[in-house]
């Protein structure tokens, strides 16, 4: 394990600004310590990510070696660029939504210093280029997010705090032996990302590294078994906070999956089973998801069938060594951004305005909405077009159809559900203007932005989305979808009610089992501090260890 | 009667090596000044000390990496075996600065606490308190530095007669109980290891470790002392089934003397079982020995852990966490072993062992200072009486924090780079079971830092009541250790070669950086 | 069976009874009388085993010094709060069986001892004419491995400064209470004749030590135990724990140690070092101060430290 | 493992050996601190004559034993008595602590939970 | 002359030992502890004087015997002075 730990030329330019982009928002966040900068707190939020975005759009190709003990290597190529800009955009959105929201400065103020660390997280896990930075950079945007998660601090959002820590340490415990074993086999122990990912076939633990990465992403793409934290802490987190955590903060995982899998060389086995999981999420967040009354835990639920989506599409690119497939799922997740995110502000705007005068709101969240589904000339259809060949035209291409049908029906009871959430006390009211343009900008980004992005991210030209096959190929499951929706509120009028975090239920006997054994380890501590029972292990120790000593020695 | 040491001791005083007796007798000094200069100068004489020691360790660690070999002083001009040998290499070097710089920081933390007045007349806790202070860094640098077996004996006696009457300084019955129970089960401990030196001394006719490295044989005589010597440091060392006297010691003393107790003096008896091990032990023997250990060590980090997360009072939570942190430590034995073409010094094991010892030693000084300071402002450490507490007092929590992350291992702090390498290294020895003790260890240490964080950052329901101001400086204090757990995290992530300085190549006798002549 | 070698075998057989006699007996006062009495039948094993200098430290230090300590605590009801429970009966077995097999290890080990018995005293005795010393131990003591006797001192010294911890905070600076409110005659008659005497003893055994058993260890036990005499008696009480003089005899021992040690640096090239010719001054120079250090420290510490009420 | 050798020698190490389990017997099972403080000095004394042994058997150059483990032994004598002193005065200071807040002396049966309870508080007030 | 010498010591010490076994025997039957007490220091005090007496002409010079003799009065004195004080202790005992 020695040498330059690097490989790659030094810093150029560009890294230059995209080191200092990063760092951008932590200065600010010290900058909170004077009082003067905490009172424009606002639009310190706002400009936070714009270095960023800036780079992303411009700085291709930038690269960043930190010199000295201090490893940290940051690179930016295509799909990291497009993530970051787009969560550079959505952070910028979320920070002039949140004034607005909060009227008051108090909320904004004690969520300034979780606000900025985990915008600096999130931006930077897309550029990281060696494991160590990845892994301080990943642990910086989940943790961080926690500060954000507890904002409203009554009891039961304290709950979702823990679970979501619990479940964030437990996938970053996943990831740091993944990174072990990956550093244990890269060639000439570097930590660079890219020579970790080329030495990963060949190394001994293979197996143990692919189900550990696929743990440790899954976990943060929330992944049916391990997806329990995603509903309870979305429900808790307020608007401006949930709509930049689900939007950007969820894609580090698929940037993870996307860069530490190998794609070249491929693996049937793991990618089979990374699908078998995506198809089991995007299902069963669809099933748990039409059971929700919370518009937001409904979101929530789309996001984990979403995310299953992405996973199903990496699995199957990892089963046939298709190495376009990464830019695919990335494109397919800056979509997911920008709608997500949107609908997560949509509900803040619909709340804040009256009856009579949602349509202006509601009409953008229709097509926002159905275009996660697949509605043909939203981003959304182009999302699904670029995923298509990935998923094949077998088993898994009808899956992906059927999920599209199963994501209709979920998004037309989220906007049935959403239109509910109107004020009807004041018939007219009209939410602030700040709130609906913020919310029409992040719409027309999630309509408009994969037009932009299709051609540079996937190589498809822009004519197959407007061919009639792709266009058919979305109406047909968006029918299908509209009649189910339609027939099952007739057949049962009021479905199961079943609470956010479903199988958590199931966790409360794991709970108690873990109580009883932490007070059983306790009462055996307690006995064995007895003066007696130490003494006599001391005695049995010093017999132990000289056997043991004459046992090695002899052997 | 022929003597069986054909090889006389083969190094002679280096140049440097009189900073190795300073750095002994000035703390010694310093304890004779403040007994006789009278009560108006003590916290000056302490403090000048202090600073004169650390200035010492600077000056053998620049004196150690200018030559690149090992530092050594015969004492009294006699050469072992039947003179002392003073011996700093890499690591003890290490370990020295550690201890100064650990030291310092709590002797600038302590200053004007206990009540010391200059002008008043002389009072008991300040005057005892910088004393047993000055003694506990004397006693370690002897520990660090010390060559002969006898003289690591009365070094541990130092140690224990300076850290029990640091645990009932505040003359309540029951810190005189835990300082009771600490005294006794250390003597038991050292009257073992005693016991252990006579039968190394029957075998072998000298007690120079860097002697008896040369002429240990694989031999029952040498089994039974080592263990002997290895159980009794690891009852002062309070590794898992015997650490009955550390909760209660380290909770009951005052904040200034637990971080002192939990950072370095338990250290102090873990040096002396590595140097037991790496350099007395023949390699072969050690096979089974290391796996006990580190069973031992991985217990240690399960139930301490667990326990720490069920523990009421925030002290008590520290002192559980010195337990589980302890168990890190001993997982060094089995996995810096070392193979024919890297020593044990060499492996990364070695390196990442040293620096969990290190970032452990300063996150957990810093989360005793601000266990201290918490007392300080609401007068209890009752954990759930602590919600809100991070609002009055933030700079406090954001060192508990800190230090907290070095525990759980997140980067970018000194706990991560020790447990990235650990894990390197049971990976790459194909252990992997240390691996799982290990994530374990750090998802434990989860769950107990944020159980106190969590409430202590969240918004409190009632007015959390204050008891006093607390100092800005002892804040700072607490605060600039937790930085240096964090800093520390920044050495790169494989073997460092200043921890090999000194240990020579392993065939044959240990010669300052080459071959036996 | 040679006539030694049963009242060897007598000995150590009273010596075992006697232990185990101490660790089952009942009541505390007669285990300390017992073990007062082991401590004599121990220095009576040195002397067969031709350790005379050790046979007089354990007479002194371990028989006497810490019997005497032992019988100050010994007036406490309970002898102390109990530290665990009475463990049951099959513990016992167990923790007898493990003790007895750490018993056995170590029996095995004497009985089959190395081939060729290591020593060191040809290396001592071939420099014993550099020290300027008779007595091989002083040599060891005092020379080839001062340091540990120096660092044994400061040892000493901090166990006073941690007994000295313990004193309530209102008594600190007190004089510690030893003497009895009513002082019967024959303890005052015993004070006033034995004291002078066992200050010249106590001199003569350090003076003789450089070249007979003796040394400074025993002769500073020797004098404390007249000190304590004397307070015991009345005739003088404690000196106060803040008490300057006091202070500088505790301080001396060490003091001088230091000086002539760090002069070493200069005058014989390295610490502790004598230079040729002046090592029997020196080291009877340090062995002066010692003796007042360490008198001073065990009487203090046979004192204790003062409790409530105590006054300066 | 060479022959046997019985002599003098070997019959007192075999003493000091019996101390130790004896010793570590008592100062492992006994409740009584002062108890413990007692066993402690057996097992000091059985070490202390393992030492006197080991220097009889190195006895050479004229001298009836060798003399550095000699002079260990009287240095570790003291240091035993000091380690007693104080711990007989902590027991001492205890049970005048103890009897001063009423709590007479816990009855033997009753092991002092005290540890895992509620630990005496930090500092002094500073 | 050694002869006779060695006689005389012989005889002594067994005299002096005949006096340690009454002054134990008077331990062990006697039915008081002041009783017990005073069969302590006198059998023993004297027995030892016999065994210093017998062992006088075995001295190599006139500077070990004054020692021998020396120790006896020690004795003598330090014993006295005990069995007072223990004296006291046990009529104060009886007294309330």
């Amino acid at each position: 394990m020695s040498g330059s730990l690097l490989s790659g030329d030094a810093t150029n330019g560009a890294g230059l600004l995209l080191a200092l982009a990063l760092l951008f928002p932590l200065v600010l966040a010290v900058g909170l310590s004077f009082p003067a900068a905490r009172a424009r707190i606002g639009t310190l939020l706002a400009i936070a990510p714009l270095p960023a975005l800036a780079v992303a759009l411009l700085g291709n190709g930038a690269r960043f070696v930190m010199p000295g003990p201090f490893r940290l290597t940051l690179a930016l190529d295509a799909s990291g660029a497009m993530l970051m800009g787009a969560a550079a955009l959505l952070w910028t959105a979320a920070a002039l939504y949140a004034p607005a929201y909060w009227q008051g400065g108090s909320m904004l103020r004690r969520a300034g210093l979780w606000w900025l660390f985990t915008l600096a997280g999130s931006l930077g896990v897309f550029v990281a280029d060696d494991v160590v930075s990845f892994y301080l950079l990943f642990s910086l945007v989940s943790l961080a997010a926690y500060g954000l998660v507890v904002l409203e601090g009554n009891s039961s959002v304290r709950r979702a705090g823990a679970i979501y820590v619990g479940f964030a340490v437990l996938g970053e415990a996943f990831l740091l032996i993944a990174f072990v074993l990956l550093a244990n086999a890269s060639p000439g122990g570097s930590l660079a990302i890219a020579d970790v990912v080329q030495g990963l076939p060949f190394s001994p633990w293979r197996d143990w590294t692919l189900l550990f990465l696929i743990l440790g992403f899954g976990t943060k793409m929330a992944q049916v078994p391990l997806h329990l934290w995603m509903p309870l802490s979305y429900r808790a987190t307020p608007i401006p906070a949930v709509a930049a955590l689900s939007g950007a903060a969820v894609k580090a995982g698929v940037i993870g999956l996307a860069r530490f899998l190998p794609f070249d060389s491929g693996s049937v086995p793991w990618g089979e089973l990374l699908t078998v999981i995506g198809m089991i999420s995007a299902f069963y967040g669809v099933l748990v998801g039409l059971t929700q009354t919370n518009p937001k835990a409904i979101l929530a639920y789309s996001s984990i069938s979403q995310m299953g989506v992405i996973a199903a599409v990496l699995g199957m690119g990892l089963a046939a060594g298709r190495a376009s497939a990464p830019a695919e799922a990335t494109f397919y997740a800056v979509h997911h951004l920008f709608a997500k995110g949107g609908l997560f502000l949509a509900i803040g705007v619909v709340a804040a305005t009256g009856r009579w005068r949602i349509w202006p709101v509601f009409i953008p969240a229709a097509f926002v909405a159905l275009g996660i589904a697949g509605l043909p000339l939203t981003g959304g259809a182009l999302a699904k077009l670029a995923v298509k060949d990935a998923l094949g035209y077998g088993l898994v291409g009808t899956l992906g159809k059927l999920s599209a049908i199963a994501s209709t029906v979920l998004m037309i009871r989220f906007l049935t559900v959403l239109r509910g959430t109107a004020r009807t006390d004041a018939g007219e009211a009209l939410a602030p203007l700040t709130l609906r343009l913020v919310w029409w900008g992040v719409a027309a980004l999630a309509v408009l932005a994969p037009w932009i992005l299709l051609t540079p991210a996937t190589g498809y030209p822009l004519s197959d989305a407007v061919s009639p096959s792709t266009l058919f190929d979305g109406i047909w499951p968006l029918a299908i979808g509209g009649l189910l929706a339609i027939g099952g509120r007739r057949l049962l009028p009021n479905p199961p009610r079943i609470p956010p975090g479903d199988i958590l239920a199931l966790l409360r006997p794991v709970g108690r089992l873990a109580g009883a054994a932490s007070v059983a380890i306790e009462r055996t501590e307690a006995r064995l501090r007895e003066w007696p029972i130490a003494g006599a292990i001391f005695l049995g120790l010093v017999l132990a260890f000289s056997i043991a000593m004459y046992l090695a020695g002899s052997s | 009667m022929t003597t069986p040491l054909a090889l006389p001791f083969p190094a002679d005083t280096t140049p440097g090596g009189f900073l190795l007796v300073l750095a002994i007798l000035v703390p010694i000094i310093g304890i004779l000044l403040i007994w006789t200069l009278g009560s108006r100068r003590t916290e000056l004489v302490a403090l000048t000390t202090l600073a004169i020691g650390a200035a010492i360790a600077l000056a053998i660690l620049t004196e150690l990496t200018g030559t690149g070999s090992a530092v050594i002083y015969l004492v009294g001009g006699w050469r072992p075996p039947l003179g002392l040998a003073l011996r700093a290499d890499g690591l003890s070097v290490v370990l020295i600065v550690l201890t100064a710089i650990v030291i310092g920081a709590v002797g600038i933390f302590a200053k004007g606490q206990f009540g010391y007045d200059p002008d008043a007349p002389e009072k008991r806790a300040p005057t005892v308190f910088w004393t047993l202070l000055l003694g506990i860094s004397g006693a370690l640098n002897l520990i660090f530095l010390g060559d002969d077996l006898f003289n690591l004996f009365v070094a541990i006696e130092l140690v224990t007669f300076t850290a029990v009457p640091l645990v009932c300084l505040d003359g309540k019955a029951e810190t005189m109980r835990a300082a009771l129970r600490y005294l006794l089960f250390a003597l038991l401990g050292s009257v073992m290891y005693l016991l252990g030196v006579a039968l190394i001394y029957s075998g072998y006719g000298t007690l120079d470790i860097a002697l008896l490295k040369s002429v240990a044989r694989v031999e029952p005589l040498l089994f039974i002392a080592i263990a002997l010597m290895t159980v009794g440091l690891l009852a002062k060392t309070a590794l898992f089934p015997l650490h009955i006297w550390l909760p209660a010691a380290h909770a009951g003393a005052p904040a200034a003397a637990s971080a002192v107790l939990s950072a370095l003096v338990v250290k102090g008896s873990f040096f002396i079982i590595l140097r037991l091990w790496f350099d007395i032990l023949p390699a072969e023997a050690t096979g089974l020995g290391a796996q006990m250990l580190a069973g031992l060590g991985a217990l240690a980090i399960l139930f301490g852990s667990v326990i720490a997360i069920c523990q009421a009072r925030l002290k008590l939570l520290i002192a559980y966490s010195t337990v589980a942190q302890i168990g890190y430590l001993f997982l060094m034995f089995p996995l810096a072993t070392g193979s024919e073409a890297t020593p044990a010094f060499a492996s990364i094991a070695w390196t990442g062992g040293i620096l969990q010892l290190a970032s452990h030693a300063f996150a957990k000084a810093a989360m005793f200072l601000a266990a201290g300071l918490v007392y300080d402002a609401f007068g209890h450490d009752r954990i759930s009486g602590l919600a809100g507490a991070g609002r009055v007092i933030p700079i406090t929590f954001i060192a508990f924090g800190l230090g907290g992350m070095s525990l759980m291992g997140l980067p970018p702090s000194g706990g991560f780079s020790a447990k990235w390498l650990m894990l390197n290294a049971s990976v790459g020895e194909g252990q992997w079971w240390w691996a799982a003790v290990i994530l374990c260890g750090g998802l434990l240490a989860a769950g107990y830092v944020f159980r106190v964080l969590v409430p202590a950052m969240a918004r409190p329901l009632a007015r959390i009541k204050v008891k006093g101001p607390v100092s800005r400086r002892r804040e700072l204090v607490a605060l600039a250790l937790a930085i240096m757990a964090l800093l520390i995290g920044f050495v790169p992530l494989e073997p460092a070669p200043l921890l090999g300085i000194g240990r020579g190549a392993e065939a044959g006798l240990l010669v300052p950086g080459g071959l036996a002549p | 069976m040679t006539e030694t070698a049963f009242f060897d075998t007598l000995l150590v057989v009273t010596m075992i009874g006697l232990a185990i006699w101490m660790i089952v007996v009942r009541d505390v006062f007669a285990a300390i009388i017992g073990f007062m009495a082991f401590g004599l039948l121990l220095s009576l094993v040195w002397l067969r085993i031709e350790a005379p200098d050790v046979g007089l430290t354990e007479i002194a230090v371990g028989g006497g010094a810490t019997g005497v300590m032992l019988l100050r605590a010994r007036g406490l009801a309970s002898a102390g709060d109990a530290m665990n429970a009475v463990p049951s009966v099959p513990f016992r077995v167990l923790v007898g069986v493990l003790a007895g097999a750490v018993a056995l290890f170590l029996g095995a080990l004497v009985v089959f001892p190395p081939a060729v018995a290591p020593t060191l005293a040809p290396l001592a005795a071939e420099h014993l004419a550099s020290t300027g010393v008779g007595n091989p131990i002083t040599a060891v003591l005092m020379a080839y491995r001062a340091f540990d006797t120096f660092l044994e001192t400061v040892v000493v010294l901090l166990a006073l400064i941690g007994v000295w911890s313990l004193t309530p905070d209102g008594a600190w600076g007190a004089r510690p209470r030893v003497a009895s409110a009513d002082v019967p005659a024959p303890l005052l008659l015993l004070a006033q004749w034995l004291v002078p005497l066992g200050i010249v003893i106590g001199i003569y055994i350090t003076w003789v030590g450089a070249d007979e058993p003796g040394g400074k260890f025993q002769g500073a036990t020797i004098l404390a135990a007249m000190w304590m005499l004397v307070m015991m008696a009345g005739l003088r009480s404690a000196p106060a724990l803040s008490s300057r003089r006091l202070r500088i005899a505790l301080v001396v021992g060490p003091a001088i140690f230091i000086a002539i040690g760090v002069s070493g640096f200069h005058f014989a090239g390295a610490f502790l070092a004598y230079p040729d010719g002046l090592a029997k001054p020196l080291i009877l120079a340090i062995e002066a101060g010692l003796l007042i250090s360490i008198a001073a420290m065990l009487g203090m510490l046979l004192a204790g430290p003062p409790l409530e009420g105590d006054r300066p | 493992m060479t022959g046997a050798t019985f002599d003098t020698a070997t019959l007192y190490g075999l003493c000091g050996a019996a101390l130790v389990g004896i010793g570590l017997f008592g100062l492992v099972l006994d409740p009584k601190p002062i108890r413990k403080i007692l066993a402690f000095n057996l097992v000091g004394a059985g070490v202390f004559l393992v030492f006197g042994v080991i220097a009889r058997r190195g006895a050479a150059a004229g001298f009836g034993g060798d003399p550095v483990p000699q002079a260990l032994v009287i240095t570790g004598i003291v240091v035993a008595f000091s380690a007693t002193a104080l711990a007989v005065t902590l027991v001492q200071r205890l049970s005048s602590a103890a009897t001063d807040a009423g709590q007479p002396g816990q009855a033997a049966s009753v092991p002092p939970k005290g540890e895992t309870g509620t630990p005496g508080q930090g500092d002094a007030a500073s | 002359m050694s002869l006779l010498a060695d006689l005389f010591t012989v005889a002594a010490v067994t005299l002096g030992l005949v006096f340690f076994v009454a002054g134990t025997v008077g331990i062990i039957r006697f039915p008081d502890s002041l009783s017990r007490l005073h069969a302590l220091t006198k059998a023993d005090n004297l027995g030892l004087g016999f065994i210093v007496l017998g062992l006088l002409p075995q001295c190599a010079g006139v500077f070990d015997a004054l020692k021998l003799l020396f120790i006896w009065l020690l004795v003598q004195f330090a014993g006295a002075t005990g069995a007072q004080l223990v004296a006291r202790v046990l009529r104060r005992e009886e007294r309330p």
